[in-house]
């Protein structure tokens, strides 16, 4: 399990090589990748993220650990970024490996539920007409019911 | 002595990231009652309670946490991470 | 849209790399990886898998294009394999792009439900004790049915 | 005439991976028992047919699906993909 909290970029392609070479058991990988959208019009320059220092490292350990927890996974691998980053960019992504695919499907989800609405991150977006916070999503938070919280 | 810290929109209405201070408050929602009473950026920023979320020493807690003990209690939007 | 049906290994991470940075108004890219497992006690020494030439292409790509027809996808790749390959080398990935990610999870999970069961491929692992064909498993059928076939 | 396809162990019980035969079978059902009928290695490859799969012209199909202007059928064990 690796969980990276971190203001550089990172290889996205070269992070899925290396997970998916170092889990000799497993038959299934999933990985999720998060990138910074380039709206309709464009008009998006940057995407901000702040985070707690704190306490985001351990957030994200109990929720890989919950994710161990409930599924029989071979390697969990998270790395999400904070600071400025382009459109285009690479914001964080998850990695689950399992023997069925099943399994890593279900942990990659339940990651990415959680991470979503537990995580202490904040986005905010950075445009032409000046900056905005991004507002949860309701439905981000219901998706957090199909688990049982 | 307990650490407060503010984050995004929290942090950018009251205009700093983290204050110490002296409290009497039994629960969170005690120290925000104390907030909010300070000052118009603190009654702007804590004004809807229902939009904020509060870890409490680096733990997702609620408003009616105790804060015995506590050293650091944190206020931030719900967070949009992923 | 890309659907590749060959015996040549291709590089996962590169893959992954390249599909994520050609999809610009995505925030959100899920892939899969199926890899040859090693099974408990390493008795495996190559898995074998045929396919049917004239068909798979044209499977695929219905399947790919059904995936198109339910969620809004902002591209879809598809790679497998056939031939010889051994543990450890990846077998197939399906990559999905939309804007946000529930759309990607469950377009890459009906992909996979699809190829698993109705693309013509078949396997076969040869082990010290000689070979086998893999045997459908009933949860695979089983997993088509949670989109209505 | 019609090209017949065998895959997996159907190909492996049967001997061959394709052949080309003459038939009168109207449906996939009737070809089977025309080639059940010819050797064991075919009766045994066709003895549960419950355990096969058919492609009619390169699409899946039942095995009652009709034959008239089929160029290609194809026989083999449920799908291992992915």
């Amino acid at each position: 399990m690796r969980i990276e909290v971190q203001a550089e970029p990172f290889d996205y392609g070269q992070e899925c090589s290396r997970f998916t070479a170092g889990c000799g058991g497993a038959g299934a990988v999933v990985t999720f990748a998060g990138i910074v959208r380039n709206h309709a019009g464009g008009g998006l320059e940057a995407m901000e993220i702040e985070h707690y220092p704190g306490m985001t490292a351990r957030a994200i350990t109990g929720i890989a650990a919950e994710a161990r927890r409930r599924w029989h996974l071979c390697d969990v691998l998270v790395i999400h970024r904070h600071g400025v980053l382009e459109p285009g960019e690479v914001i964080m992504m998850v990695a689950t490996a399992a023997r069925h695919r099943a399994e890593a499907f279900a942990a990659a989800e339940f990651l990415m539920d959680y991470l979503k609405s537990r995580a202490p991150f904040w986005k905010k977006e950075v445009g032409r007409a000046g900056s905005t916070w991004v507002e949860a999503r309701d439905a981000d938070e219901a998706a957090l019911d199909r688990w049982g919280k | 002595m307990i650490e407060v810290l503010y984050f995004a929109w929290v942090r950018e209405r009251i205009g700093l990231p983290r204050e110490r201070m002296e409290t009497g408050a039994a629960t969170v929602s005690e120290l925000v009652e104390e907030l909010r009473a300070r000052e118009p950026r603190y009654a702007a920023a804590f004004a809807d309670t229902a939009a904020l979320r509060v870890a409490v020493d680096q733990e997702l807690a609620d408003f009616d946490a105790p804060l015995a003990g506590v050293r650091e209690v944190a206020f931030f939007p719900p967070m949009t991470g992923g």
